[in-house]
C-alpha cells in the first residue's frame, strides 16, 4: 500500500527565530502535498524511547511541492531536544492530521485572531485566504509576539495587522480580545463572514464569546496532549456541549466554537522543565 | 553459525481455536477499530485485531487530562470510552469483516452482570473469532469489585462469561497484584481458552509547579518500553505455572521485544502503545520476526515458544 | 505570580527521629558506602546515607552478568553481596562517621533469626541513625518466606526487629504487591517509625538471539525512571492510607522528580540508580529543590510533604 | 571540592576509522591530565533517559594536555548512537576510572596480546612503555583487525607487532595464541618480563594458560557490563579463584591473570540489535 502519511523528514533549514521560537523546514513531499491549513504533523523528536512519544505541530507554510514549515515554540524537553538537531537530519513524522480550517467563502473578509504561540496554522490560513483579511495578535509583552519575519509575513499577506500587548510594549495596550471587541463593535452592524482564532484556552474561550454574541460563526483550534494523533488512543478529548467528548486529533483540531465546553477543562498545567529541575552536568 | 533455510517460516497460531496467520496482534485501545490505521497497515497482514474494550452501553470517558508522558512510557486514563457494543456491532465491526484478519474482542463491564450481558451479545456473532475479558484496567472504579484483583470475584466472572458465550475467552489479567500466576490458574479453573498479559501498571505523575496530579483522573495505567521487563517476567511466570496459551504484551516495540515475549512462553504477541510512535509497528514486527526465523533457521514460529534457558 | 522570599528555605526534616538536615537521602545499594562517591559528592551536604544492604555474614551474590539495562531503567540481580556486618563496623563505619550526615543502614537476612541477629548487632552502635529493614528485595529466594509479599511474615519479621533495637525502624517495602497499604498498616501495627518505598519491580530480559536471559539470575529488580510513576503512585497511597513518614525513591533523577514524591507524601527522597548515571546526581537534585522553594516562597520542605490536591 | 571526575567533555573529532571502528577525541581537560594506560572511562551517549547508563571505554591516548581519544565499534544501540554525534557536541563523562596496567620494569620487553576490538588500552600503553615491546594482534579475519591507522601507531610506538588471522587473509592463519605460543617457546627458556592482554574473555582464557604454563607474569583486561563504573552497584562482578567476586570497575579492569576463575562466566551473548530487530521507519 502507499504510505503517504508516515515520513522519514529531513531537516532543511532550522534557524531560531525571535525568543524561544524556532523555525523549521522539513522536506516530506506527500505531506507537503496533502497538508491543508489547520492541520497539523506529529514529530518524533528523537528515535529513543525517552521521550517517547511524537509531538503534534501546526503546518505554518507549505514552502515547496516538496517541503513545509513548522514554527515552533521551547516548552518542555521535546522541544528543547529538537531545537538541538541540525539540518540534514531525519525525524520520523506522521501526518498531516486533523481537520483543517473551513475555506472561507470567496471575497470575504475573515478576521483572524492569534494567541501567544498560536499563529503558525494561522500563517498558513493566511496565506492562502487572506488577501481581505484582518489579524489580532496578542501576547504578555513584545517579546512573546510572534517573531518579527513572522509578522512581516502576515502584514504581505493580510490586509490588516492589529497588534496587542497586556504590558503595551508594542501596539495597543491590553488584551487582544478588547481590541477585537472594539474592531467588531466598530463595523457598525457589519459582521464579518467568520473568525478563525487558535491561542491558549482562555483567550478562545473570550473570543468565542464575542462572536457568539454577535453571532459570528467561529473557529477555534484547539489543543490537548497527544499520543497517537490519528484517533486512536482517545487521549485528546475536549469536552463538548452536547455532552461527552471530541478528539482533538481528528474531530478537530478546529472545532465551531459552539461546540467546545468551556468550563471543563482548566488550562494552568506546567509545562517541561526550567533549568534547574532538569538533569544537570557540569 | 546456524544455517539458513530456504523456505518461508511459518508464522500460523492456532491461539485457543483461534487461527491466527501470524502470532502479531493490536493490543486493546491502541489501535482504534482498525480504520483509524488504514492509511497505515493493510489489516489483512496482521494475525489479528483486538479492539478497543466494549461495554454494554456507551462511556463517556475520564475528563481531560487523559495522557501523560513519562520516560520511556505513558500514563493514560482515557476511562474506557467506547460507543458501546450496539455501534460496535452496526459501525465498528462491519469494516473490520472486510478484512482477513482474526477480530477479537476486548470486553469490559462496570457490574458481573454488563459484563456477562456483553459477552452474550457477541455470541455467536459472524465476523467475532474470541473475546478477550479485561479484568484489569485501572481506570475503572465504579462497581465495587476490582475484578483484577480479587481471586474469588475474578474467577465467578470468567466463568460466568464461560457460560453465555460459546467463543474462545481470554482472560486480561492485570499486573497490579503479588502473584499473577494465581489469577491465571483462576482464569484456567473458570475454563478461559487462553490469557492476555500484561495491562498497565497503575501509575501517577504530578505538576509540580501546579501542585497537580498530571491526570484528571489523579491515577492512571502505564504502558510502553517502560513497562516491558515486568511484562516479560510474568509472562514467563505464567507460561510455566499454567498450560494456557498466552498473548504477551507491554511495551513491544520491534521484533525483538516480541521474540522476548516468545521466547518466555507467549504464543501470540500484542503491539500496544508502540502503535502510537511508528504506526507502522504491527507490520514492522512481522517483517522482524520472519527475517529473524530465516536467519536462524527456525521453521515455525511455534518452535521459539518458552524456549528461553539456561544455555 | 508567587512572591519570592528573600530568606533561605528551611531543608531540615526530623524523619521518625532522624535529624536530617535535608530530605535527600542516598538509596540502599546505589551509593556503597558513601565513600565510593568522595570524588564527587561532599557528603555532609546530604542528609543522609543509606548504605548498602547489610547481613549478618559476608554474602558473595549472584553470578554475572548481574545488570542490564533497559528502556529508562535498568535489572539488576546483585545479589545482596556485602562484607557483613563485622567488617560493615570495622571497615565501612568509621569512614562515614566522619561527615555531618546521617546513616541509616540498610539490614537483611535469608531467615527471621539472621534479620533480628543484625539488628541487635546494630543497636546503640556510635554513628547509626536508623535501620531500614528491607522486606522487599526481589533477588533473594532463600529462606522460603517472601517476607515482603506475606503480610502475616512481615509483620512479626518486623514485631519482633521493633524489639530487637531502639533505633528508629523503617520498614522498606516492595511494589510487587497488590495492596502496599496493607504492608504499610503491617509495618505501622509492628511499631515501625517510617516506611521506605518503593525496592525494584520484579523484571526480566532475554537475549533473544542467544535465547537465554540476560542475567544469570534469570530474574531481577527494575529500577530507574522507567518505574517512577509506579513509586509515585505507591507513595501516594501510602501516605493517604497510614500516618507514618515516608522515604519516597524509584527513578528520581532531578529535583522536579524529588518534588513529585514530596508534594504525593513523602517526607525524605533517595537518589537510586540516578546516582550511576550523574554522580552528583543527589546534590543536584538537592539545590533543585532549595531554587523551587526560594522561587516559589516555599519556607520549609514540610510544607510541601503531601500537598498535592485537585487545584 | 574540585570536581575532577566529572566532565563535560567537548567531541573535537569524530571519524570512521575502518570497519565500524569510530575515533573520538574528547576535550576533557582533567581526564587527561590524569589517565593511565588501562583505565577507563564512563561515557554517557545521550541526556535522555534511554539509553540511560553510561558506557564504559579505555583510553587509547592522551592527544594533548586537554584532550583524550578513544577508539570504539559499533556493538549495540548505544554506540550506534555515539556515532551519530558530531564535534562540536557535550557528552557527561566520568572517570577516570579502574586500575590500570602494572608499569613494566623500565627497559623490559613485555608482550602485549590485543584479540578483536580490545586494543584501545593497549596502545596507551604502547605509546608509553613499548619501545622494546612485541604485540600480537589477533581477529577472525582482516577486516576485524584494527585499521590500518592504528596498526601504524603501534608498529611506530613498539618493537614488533605480529598479526594472526583466523581465515588468514592478513599474516598468520590462525588464532592469536598459537602465534603466541609459538613466540614464546622460541625464546628458548627467555621468558618476557610481562605479557599485557585486552581482548575476548577466551582469548584471554587462553593467554592466561599460556602465561602459566610458563610462569611469566600476566595481566588480564577485563570487560564485564558497568551501571556505575566506580565501585558502588556491584554490576560488574568477575569471579576470582579465592572465591566470590572482584569489580571490574575498582579491582580491574586490570587483574592478574592468576585471580580469574575463568570457567565461570559464558561470554556468548549477543550485542546490540541488528538492523531488522530495531525500531524502524520508513
Ligand atoms: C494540534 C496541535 C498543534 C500544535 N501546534 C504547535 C505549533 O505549531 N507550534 C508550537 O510551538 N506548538 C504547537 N503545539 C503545542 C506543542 O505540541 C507542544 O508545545 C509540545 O508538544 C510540547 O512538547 P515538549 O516536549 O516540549 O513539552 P513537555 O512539557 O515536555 O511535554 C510533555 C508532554 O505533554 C505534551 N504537551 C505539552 N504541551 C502540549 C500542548 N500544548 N499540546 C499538546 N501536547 C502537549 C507533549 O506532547 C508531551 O507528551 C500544538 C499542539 C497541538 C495539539
Ligand atoms: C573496562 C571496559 C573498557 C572498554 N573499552 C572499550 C573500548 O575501548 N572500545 C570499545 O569499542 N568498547 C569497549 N568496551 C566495551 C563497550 O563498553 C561496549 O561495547 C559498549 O558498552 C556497548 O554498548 P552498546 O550500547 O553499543 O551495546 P548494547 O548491547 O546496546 O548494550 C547494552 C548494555 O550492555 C552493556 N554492554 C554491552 N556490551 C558490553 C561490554 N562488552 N562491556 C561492558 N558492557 C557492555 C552496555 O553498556 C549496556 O548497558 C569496554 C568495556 C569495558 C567494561
Ligand atoms: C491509551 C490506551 C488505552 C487502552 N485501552 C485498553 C482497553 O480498552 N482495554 C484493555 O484491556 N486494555 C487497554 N489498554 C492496555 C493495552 O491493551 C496493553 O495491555 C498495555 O498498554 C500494555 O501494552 P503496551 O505497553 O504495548 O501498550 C490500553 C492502553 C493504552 C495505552
Ligand atoms: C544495583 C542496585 C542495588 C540495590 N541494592 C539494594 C539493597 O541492598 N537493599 C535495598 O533495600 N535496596 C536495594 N536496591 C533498591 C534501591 O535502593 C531502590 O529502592 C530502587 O532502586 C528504586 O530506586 P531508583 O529507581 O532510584 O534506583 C538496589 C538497587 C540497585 C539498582
Ligand atoms: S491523539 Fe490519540 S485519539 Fe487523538
Ligand atoms: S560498575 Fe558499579 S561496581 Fe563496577
Amino acid at each position: 500500500m502507499p504510505l503517504t502519511k508516515l515520513h522519514k523528514a529531513t531537516i532543511l533549514v532550522h534557524t531560531p527565530v525571535g525568543k524561544e521560537y524556532y523555525r523549521i523546514v522539513l522536506r516530506a513531499p506527500e505531506a507537503a502535498a496533502a497538508a491543508l491549513p489547520g492541520q497539523f504533523v506529529m514529530l518524533r523528536v528523537s528515535e529513543t524511547m525517552d521521550p517517547l512519544l511524537a509531538r503534534p505541530f501546526g503546518v505554518s507554510s507549505i514552502i515547496s511541492k516538496s517541503s513545509l514549515e513548522l514554527y515552533y515554540r521551547i516548552a518542555g524537553r521535546g522541544t528543547a531536544l529538537l531545537s538541538s538537531l541540525e539540518p540534514g537530519q531525519r525525524l520520523s513524522m506522521h501526518g498531516p492530521f486533523g481537520k483543517g480550517f473551513p475555506v472561507p467563502p470567496k471575497g470575504s473578509a475573515p478576521v483572524l485572531v492569534a494567541g501567544g504561540s498560536g499563529f503558525p496554522p494561522l500563517l498558513f490560513f493566511s496565506h492562502r485566504f487572506g488577501a481581505r483579511a484582518h489579524l489580532f495578535l496578542g501576547a504578555r509583552n513584545k517579546e512573546c509576539l510572534p517573531p518579527p519575519a513572522v509578522i512581516k509575513k502576515f502584514k504581505d499577506d493580510l490586509e490588516k495587522v492589529h497588534i496587542a500587548t497586556e504590558d503595551g510594549s508594542r501596539g495597543t495596550r491590553g488584551v487582544v480580545t478588547d481590541l477585537l471587541a472594539a474592531y467588531l463593535s466598530g463595523l457598525d452592524g457589519k459582521v464579518p463572514a467568520a473568525i478563525y482564532a487558535c491561542g491558549p484556552r482562555p483567550m478562545l474561550a473570550a473570543v468565542s464569546g464575542l462572536a457568539a454574541e454577535r453571532s459570528v460563526p467561529c473557529y477555534v483550534s484547539m489543543e490537548e496532549r497527544m499520543a497517537c494523533g490519528l484517533g486512536a488512543c482517545m487521549g485528546c478529548s475536549v469536552g463538548v456541549k452536547t455532552g461527552g467528548y471530541k478528539r482533538v486529533c481528528k474531530e478537530g483540531p478546529v472545532f465551531e466554537a459552539g461546540e467546545i465546553e468551556w468550563g471543563c477543562r482548566e488550562s494552568n498545567e506546567s509545562k517541561g522543565s526550567e533549568e534547574f529541575l532538569t538533569l544537570k552536568t557540569p | 553459525m546456524i544455517s539458513k533455510i530456504k523456505t518461508k517460516p511459518d508464522l500460523s497460531v492456532d491461539f485457543a481455536g483461534i487461527k491466527l496467520k501470524n502470532p502479531v496482534l493490536t493490543a486493546s485501545g491502541t489501535f482504534g477499530y482498525g480504520e483509524e490505521y488504514a492509511d497505515f497497515v493493510d489489516l489483512n497482514t496482521l494475525g489479528g485485531v483486538i479492539v478497543k474494550g466494549i461495554s454494554l452501553r456507551p462511556i463517556t470517558g475520564n475528563p481531560p487530562p487523559r495522557i501523560w508522558e513519562t520516560p520511556s512510557g505513558m500514563l493514560n486514563a482515557i476511562g474506557l470510552e467506547n460507543p458501546g457494543v450496539d455501534v460496535f456491532l452496526t459501525e465498528k465491526l462491519p469494516y473490520l469483516r472486510k478484512f482477513d484478519t482474526a477480530v477479537i474482542v476486548n470486553i469490559f463491564g462496570y457490574s458481573f452482570e454488563d459484563y456477562v450481558a456483553v459477552a452474550e451479545r457477541l455470541d455467536g456473532v459472524p465476523g467475532v473469532s474470541g473475546l478477550e475479558v479485561n479484568i484489569s484496567c485501572p481506570n475503572v472504579k465504579a462497581g465495587g469489585i476490582v475484578f483484577g484483583t480479587d481471586l474469588k470475584a475474578a474467577f465467578e466472572l470468567l466463568s460466568a462469561i464461560r457460560k453465555a458465550t460459546k467463543l474462545p475467552v481470554i482472560a486480561k489479567l492485570s499486573p497490579n497484584v503479588t502473584d499473577i500466576t494465581e489469577f491465571a490458574k483462576a482464569a484456567r479453573d473458570a475454563g478461559c481458552d487462553g490469557l492476555s498479559l500484561i495491562n498497565t501498571l497503575l501509575g501517577m505523575s504530578i505538576d509540580v509547579r501546579c501542585r497537580k496530579p498530571r491526570l484528571a483522573n489523579w491515577t492512571g495505567g502505564l504502558s510502553g518500553p517502560a513497562i516491558r521487563p515486568v511484562a516479560v517476567r510474568m509472562v514467563w511466570q505464567t507460561a510455566k505455572a499454567v498450560p494456557l496459551p498466552i498473548i504477551g504484551m507491554g511495551g513491544i516495540v520491534t521484533a525483538e521485544d516480541a521474540l522476548e515475549f516468545i521466547l518466555a512462553g507467549a504464543s501470540a504477541v500484542a503491539v500496544g502503545t508502540a502503535n502510537f510512535i511508528n504506526p507502522r509497528a504491527t507490520v514492522d514486527v512481522l517483517e522482524g520476526l520472519e527475517t529473524f526465523m530465516t536467519e536462524q533457521g527456525v521453521g515455525a514460529i511455534g518452535d521459539l515458544v518458552g524456549k528461553v534457558s539456561a544455555g
